[in-house]
């Protein structure tokens, strides 16, 4: 019904290659997530599914049928764009309801999908105003509204939560993941939020500058990642990554996280221990982030939890959990 | 930008039949101008519709126009009274309809209605006070003064469609702009204007075609020999009693080329998503 | 220092012979005085010319329309008086009428020429189907019906969709023979005479009558049209002015030669009448900055020198000067030679009758018109005329 | 838009240029002649006379018969223009703007070219065209078999005003045309490709999407086409000339209003009883306008981009 | 210099009250984040302080200068909008650049500004692109680029890295810091992201549909709100609230932030133990979520360091942090 596959899709804008050969197989029903730096191409291989954009080169297919000609229209595809595109001329109700009412779906049950979409994302008493006389996360609101009302094989959201307040990120996720789950429905997922990431996704994708650099599942990418990147890119604060040869080690650089750092008070020398001085500390309440400057590796991070007394200037040193380091070799690809 | 997927074959077949359909219609005529200005008046007349043969090829019109007058001369005045005042409609206009469009101040709806009452009068009813204005500032016989009647007659067209199309221009935008410290002049000049070259350049046209016509006010207000425009030049070809029409077709026909050149400049600004990207 | 005078013209058509052969005569006897033929499109020659002289931009040389329009320019003091011209004693009191107050004690025009109208026909058709020109009226609609039935040529050239020619090509064309030229003309200006009177419902009756002999069509035929019908040989009558003459020469360019005949009478030997109309003069804006050089370019314009020039420069233009004038053209000759035989009167509606509303004139235009295509009966247009000549018209209002 | 309290010098500057311009050049020259409706001549002397040209044209029949039928004229001249004219002119812009269609350039310049005509060569060549004589238009009918159908319209009081007003639309398809293309170039793609995927395509996209966005420019060549058709004058001047023939058939305001400012053949221009009309006509374009300003164009919802 | 006072400031849009008398007050040099729930008014604040919007009455006060009524191109302000609102017809440089080249800085010295932005924000590729050829994030990186060329007195950034992906994120956001530590300028900041409120603000706002809430240093909001709606909206994932009465204790609600609960296996009873059943377990990587279901306080979040491994309709207990609780009155006022 909605597996979708991408075989060496291609995408240029004049001279500017975006993407550059994207392989991809997307289950029936499984939930994608698509994360990369901004400006990688996550957008453009949206739009690509969707029909917006030509693709250069390579197949889209839906259900092993090229779908590369199809029209947007006929592609039976929902999507929350990043820039909204709410049409401005109508309510949020109305532009709820376009697709339902031009599917000819009768109009009670138009008011009643568009009712639950907007009790839903808390717009209830927004429905007759237009996207002008909206605030940013309403529009937003709206955006995602008008694509879960309607139930199409495909879904696709362009960083849908982007400008909503925690409270309601989290509402709205748990409200997608039980769309998904309900409808069965694939959904591909762009989001730069790795809480989002992480809880939403069956499959992630790594995307870097128009290729896709791993695929998998949130903790495998998190426990097992292929390379530098990904293991930079997945996980929040970074992966510290240290020079290898000054641990005395063979690989070329030693990856460990922050929340896998230990920290203690005092300049001692001990083996194992790295010295270096605290250089800035960030309390987020439920945690601590101490960011220590070592002499070898430069600037680290140590993710605590709860709340700790760390000052700055003060000498600390840092162990490395044993089990959780990663190796990569110079061109940043792991050596397992 | 838009994709082959989005380019269903039937509908620009469709899109294409209609259009080629009303080119025909609108380019009919104009090739029955054309073919006959070409030819003997005796084959105009057989049949309107023949091409030019070897026996009925006449440039006889084409050589009258040549030979009567000075048609550089003319074709020069109408360049030039038709540019000047085109810039001078847009830039005023554009002014003013931004002062209407972007600011609210007492009497914004009025002074709207009175800018839109020259649409409403036809200017040649005023023609006799206008000429005794040109007459005691010493403007009669110059080009001024059919840019300053030019000029005052388009304006009110511009100011009413450039001020529906600068309601348009996003608010954050020129916001931005005050915020990064552009006075209103800049805000207009270096924001709003560019973002509504489509419609500055659809009043260009607008204002541009009956200034390049017009017959009354260069008879009236500039018809010596050095001021003539084209279209009063043409005019000579049209008698009391005989119509001279291998000329009028032939001089007519040439004058439309300057506009239709004008046109194609203007039309070039007809630009697509000139305000992509601006806001979410 | 030259002094430059311009003539403000409504005859685009005579440019070429203004700058040709009429101006360089002048020129070249009065140095010092340069002119400047400068015509606008006749259609847009009043409104033009009012502005200018409103505004005080006008040109020197004022050519004139016959009647009214002149004498209501003079009465608002935008001509000069020529009344003590010398050059005005060579008109007889009928050339200058147009061009004079109504109790003709002031003179602002000096006349230039008449035209005649008569019906010009193809000598080549006629000679083909056996025709003579016609004398009767009975003969006329026998020639058309002979025309119309070999069906080969349209039996007249006419249309309706310019007005004007039905009214000045028809009416006014045959009417002299109906209401006897002046005599009628100026009973209807003295009130004893009306418009529903037969001897002016008779000419539109005839009028119904052509529609059977104009061509397909004739509702949209514009007045080139029947030009270019009869000239390209198409047409065998076309009811005209002597105006034509000079245009068609060129045009027909020798493939068949024309002749024509005066409007044909009730009954052989009826006393015909021609429509001989003073149509063009000139005369002196009044606020002009040259008035000596002016009037002395005027007076030669009332000269003999210039009738000469003028009327053979524009065959079909005749000029209106006492002396005689000798001229070339055969057809133009015919024309002037039914002076001769026949009463000539002006157009009935030119003078003093088209001063109110309705305009008796663009009535004329707009019944002659419907009359010919039926749309309106003769009594019934002759009548409505009479009903807006009345309503305004003293000496009409019973 | 902040309300500041301060004198906003820079928007005098703004109107100042067009303000100065059109009052000197336009409005002073024009109410100048308008006001002589108010006046009229007496032996030969200007006297005031209130309203009474005005009680001379709507009262005495010999000037309002020619007014009504004037009136009726043009408003059927305008009917066709909102019925033919704008209805062709967005959906050819509607069409032209489609993204991605060859040879949209040539189309809109083709299209547009009779509005550059002068009216002089509009009006020779239609009067060629359908003339009965030259065979243009029976001809063409003739080779579809409809050669029936044929009448020599222009001459016909009961087609003569139809088939200018259609002469009239041929020549200005373009006006709306290319307003209506400027705005729907200024329609968001974005919003388009989310009615794409929405499902909202072809025309159902156009009704739905487009239509209400360009709504303001409809409304603006409605207004231009109702002031334009109140004014036209040319078209029927140089094709019936100023008695507007057949019998009036053809007359509109604005011919009347020429024959009797400036005068006509043997008929004296009347500056006043053409002031009066003048007057008259600029009253209900007035009305007209004021309506579209005050009763649709604030109603009117515009959108940013 | 840029010391900045709201004195009972209200907004309307019509008829609907938007900004219901709000009091501020914001020292010279200070960092204040505004936080609040979707469409509660942030913006419409900042722009009220910009003075893009009426104010409908009240004062806005710059270093005691009433400016209600200055224009706001001579307030001297920097702003980063919501919606980005960059100039479509320029390149991205000039975009940065208009600004400067308005105040008259010579052509070589906002190259070299404009440059720097450029670089700071990784858009030096992209410096003569329009943003019609930009992704969603590289618009936004202009727009704050725009913002940070300029030396103003007051900035204001309304959710400027909403759009960006993590590491960017941490990067740009460190970035102004040192911005505000290098200009002492005062900068107002909007944000959804607890991460950036809590390590950016001198003072965190947090408004309400229109009111102000409290206001507070970071840490002090965390650690003592003054309502339930404070203390559920500072700290991510939000704090759980138990019905007092059912724990024996007098006040009406009992907070407690998921990172001070303790879980443990198994069902048995013991006091102070309060059991349920695990719902649902969102695997962060550096921590794991686990949504415990219970009879008598509904669902309960519960947030452990690491990965830890809880099994879905697992029995499960959990214990309070007693110095960590929060009580609350029926009107949802702390009780201190
Ligand atoms: N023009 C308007 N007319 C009516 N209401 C409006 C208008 N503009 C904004 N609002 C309303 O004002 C409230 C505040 O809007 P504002 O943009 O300040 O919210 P916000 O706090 O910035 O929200 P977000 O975090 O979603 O951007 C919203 O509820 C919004 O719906
Ligand atoms: N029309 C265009 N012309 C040239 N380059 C373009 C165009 N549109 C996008 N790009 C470039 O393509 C790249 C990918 O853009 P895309 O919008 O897919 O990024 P993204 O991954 O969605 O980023 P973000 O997270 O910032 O939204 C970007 O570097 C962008 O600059
Ligand atoms: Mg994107
Ligand atoms: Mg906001």
């Amino acid at each position: 019904m909605g597996a979708l596959t991408l075989t060496q899709v291609t995408k240029s804008f004049g001279r500017t290659d975006v993407i550059k050969g994207v392989d991809l197989h997307v289950d029936d029903g499984e939930f994608c997530v698509f994360v990369g730096p901004s400006g990688c191409g996550k957008s453009t291989l949206l739009r690509m599914i969707a029909g917006l954009e030509d693709v250069t080169s390579g197949d889209v297919a839906v259900d092993g049928t090229r779908i590369n000609d199809l029209a947007p229209a006929k592609r039976e595809i929902a999507m929350v764009f990043q820039s909204y595109a709410l049409y401005p001329h109508l309510t949020v109700r109305d532009n709820m309801g376009l697709a339902l009412k031009q599917a000819g779906v009768p109009k009670p049950q138009i008011a009643q999908a568009t009712d639950r979409a907007g009790a839903m994302l808390a717009l209830d008493a927004l429905m007759e105003r237009r996207p002008a006389e909206l605030s940013g996360g309403q529009r937003q609101r709206v955006a995602i509204g008008r694509a879960i009302v309607r139930t199409p094989k495909l879904f696709l959201f362009d960083e849908p939560l982007s400008n909503l307040d925690a409270a309601l990120r989290v509402q709205t996720r748990i409200e997608i993941a039980k769309l998904h789950r309900d409808l069965g429905a694939t959904m591909i997922y762009v989001t730069h939020d790795q809480v989002e990431a992480m809880t939403l996704a069956d499959k992630i994708v790594v995307l870097r500058a128009g290729r896709v650099e791993q695929v998998g599942r949130p903790m495998d990418l998190y426990n097992d990642p292929d390379n530098t990147f990904v293991a930079g890119f997945i996980g929040s604060p970074q992966m510290n990554f240290l020079k290898s040869g000054k641990l005395g080690l063979s690989s070329e650089t030693l990856g460990i996280r922050p929340e896998h750092l230990s920290l203690d008070h005092g300049a001692s020398m001990e083996p194992g221990r790295i010295p270096g001085r605290v250089s800035h500390v960030e309390k987020l309440g439920g945690e601590t982030l101490v960011y220590v400057h070592t002499e070898d590796h430069g600037l680290l991070t140590v993710r605590l939890f709860g709340e700790q007394d760390y000052a700055v200037d003060e000498a600390v040193g840092m162990r490395l959990d044993p089990t959780r380091v990663f190796h990569f070799d110079a061109e940043g690809k792991r050596l397992r | 930008m838009m994709s082959t997927a989005r380019h269903s074959p039937l509908r620009s077949l469709a899109a294409h039949g209609i259009l080629l359909g009303y080119t025909l219609i609108a380019l009919f005529p104009v090739f029955v101008i054309v073919v006959n200005s070409f030819k003997n008046r005796r084959a105009i007349f057989a049949d309107p519709l023949a091409l030019p043969s070897a026996e009925t090829f006449d440039l006889v019109g084409y050589k009258t126009v040549l030979a009567q007058g000075d048609f550089l001369q003319y074709f020069l005045n109408s360049m030039t009274v038709t540019v000047a005042s085109l810039f001078f409609v847009l830039l005023f206009g554009a002014m003013a309809a931004f002062a209407l469009s972007e600011y609210r101040f007492r009497g914004n709806l009025l002074m709207g209605l009175y800018l839109a009452l020259g649409i409403m009068i036809p200017i040649r009813l005023g023609t006799v006070a206008i000429l005794q204005l040109m007459v005691a500032s010493g403007l009669v016989n110059t080009l001024t003064a059919l840019i300053l009647v030019y000029t005052a007659q388009g304006l009110p067209l511009a100011v009413f469609i450039l001020s529906e199309f600068m309601r348009g221009v996003s608010a954050d935008l020129k916001d931005a702009g005050r915020i990064d410290g552009l006075s209103e002049y800049r805000i207009f000049f270096r924001l709003v204007l560019p973002l509504v070259r489509p419609a500055m350049a659809t009043v260009a046209v607008f204002t541009m075609i009956p200034i390049w016509n017009d017959l009354w006010f260069p008879l009236i207000l500039a018809p010596s020999e050095a001021t003539k425009t084209i279209t009063l030049g043409s005019q000579v070809f049209i008698g009391q009693f005989v119509t001279n029409w291998n000329a009028v077709l032939a001089a007519l026909g040439l004058a439309i080329v300057p506009v239709l050149v004008l046109y194609l400049i203007f039309s070039r600004q007809l630009i697509r998503g000139i305000t992509a990207g601006a806001v979410k | 220092e030259d002094v430059t005078l311009t003539i403000e013209s409504w005859r685009n058509d005579d440019l070429a012979i203004w700058q040709e052969k009429i101006i360089p005569a002048f020129e070249a006897a009065n140095p010092g005085i340069k002119v400047v033929f400068a015509p606008s499109a006749p259609a847009e020659y009043n409104a033009v010319l009012n502005s200018k002289l409103d505004a005080g931009s006008a040109g020197d040389l004022v050519t004139c329309r016959p009647f009214d329009a002149s004498l209501e320019l003079f009465n608002k003091g935008k001509l000069a008086d020529l009344s003590d011209m010398a050059a005005m004693a060579n008109f007889s009191d009928v050339a200058k009428s147009a061009w004079q107050t109504d109790d003709a004690t002031k003179t602002f025009c000096v006349p230039m020429a008449s035209v005649i109208h008569g019906f010009i026909y193809n000598r080549a058709i006629f000679d083909e189907l056996g025709l003579t020109p016609p004398k009767t009226e009975a003969e006329f609609f026998a020639a058309l019906e002979k025309i119309k039935a070999n069906g080969t040529y349209i039996p007249m050239a006419m249309g309706t969709n310019d007005q004007w020619e039905a009214a000045t090509m028809g009416y006014q064309n045959i009417g002299p023979n109906y209401w006897k030229g002046e005599e009628g003309r100026k009973a209807l200006i003295a009130g004893t005479s009306s418009l529903t009177d037969e001897a002016w419902v008779a000419p539109f009756r005839q009028l119904a009558k052509w529609k059977d002999y104009l061509g397909d069509g004739f509702e949209a035929q514009t007045y080139p049209d029947s030009q270019n019908l009869f000239t390209l040989g198409r047409a065998a009558i076309y009811p005209t002015g002597s105006w034509e003459i000079g245009v068609f020469g060129p045009q027909i360019g020798g493939a068949f030669e024309m002749g024509a005949f005066p409007p044909p009478v009730a009954a052989d030997g009826d006393k015909c009448y021609i429509s001989d109309h003073t149509d063009i003069a000139m005369g002196m804006n009044a606020a002009t900055k040259h008035p000596e050089q002016t009037k002395k370019f005027l007076e030669w314009v009332g000269s003999s020198e210039f009738a000469t020039l003028y009327a053979n420069a524009l065959p079909g233009f005749f000029s209106l000067n006492s002396a005689a004038v000798e001229m070339a053209d055969p057809l133009a000759k015919e024309f002037v030679s039914w002076r001769e035989t026949c009463e000539p009167t002006i157009r009935s509606t030119y003078q003093i009758l088209s001063r109110g509303t309705p305009n008796l004139e663009n009535e004329t235009w707009n019944a002659s018109a419907n009359v010919i295509k039926g749309t309106e009966t003769p009594e019934d247009a002759a009548k409505r005329l009479q009903d807006g000549l009345a309503s305004w018209y003293e000496p009409q209002k019973k | 838009m902040a309300q500041r309290k301060q004198i906003r010098w820079h928007i005098a500057v703004f109107l100042a240029p067009a303000v100065l311009v059109y009052t000197a050049i336009m409005i002073v020259p024009l109410f100048g002649t308008l006001n002589l409706s108010l006046f009229n001549l007496d032996q030969g002397n200007r006297v005031f006379v209130g309203l009474r040209n005005f009680a001379t044209l709507f009262g005495d029949p010999r000037w309002s018969d020619a007014f009504w039928n004037a009136l009726g004229n043009n408003a059927w001249f305008f009917v066709i223009h909102m019925l033919v004219q704008n209805p062709i002119g967005v959906l050819l812009a509607a069409l032209l703007s489609s993204p991605r269609l060859r040879g949209a350039a040539f189309y809109r310049t083709a299209i547009f070219i009779p509005t550059i005509l002068s009216f002089v060569i509009v009006g020779f060549v239609w009067k060629l065209i359908l003339s009965p004589i030259w065979g243009i238009a029976p001809g063409m009918l003739d080779a579809v078999g409809l050669k029936a159908l044929f009448a020599p319209w222009l001459g016909k009081e009961e087609y003569a005003l139809t088939t200018l007003a259609l002469v009239s639309v041929w020549q200005f398809v373009g006006i709306p045309m290319m307003l209506i293309y400027a705005a729907l170039l200024s329609i968001p793609d974005e919003v388009i490709e989310a009615a794409e995927m929405d499902g909202v395509t072809g025309w159902a996209q156009f009704w739905k999407i487009k239509l209400p966005l360009i709504l303001p420019s409809i409304g603006i060549i409605s207004v231009l086409t109702f002031v334009g058709n109140f004014n036209a004058f040319d078209l029927i001047y140089v094709t019936q000339g100023a008695l507007a023939g057949p019998n009036f058939a053809t007359d509109i305001l604005g011919t009347f209003l020429y024959r009797t400012f400036f005068g006509f053949q043997l008929q004296i221009g009347d500056p006043h009883m053409g002031a009066t009309i003048a007057t008259a006509m600029f009253g209900i374009i007035l009305l007209g306008v004021c309506f579209y300003l005050f009763a649709i164009q604030t109603r009117l919802r515009r959108y940013q981009f």
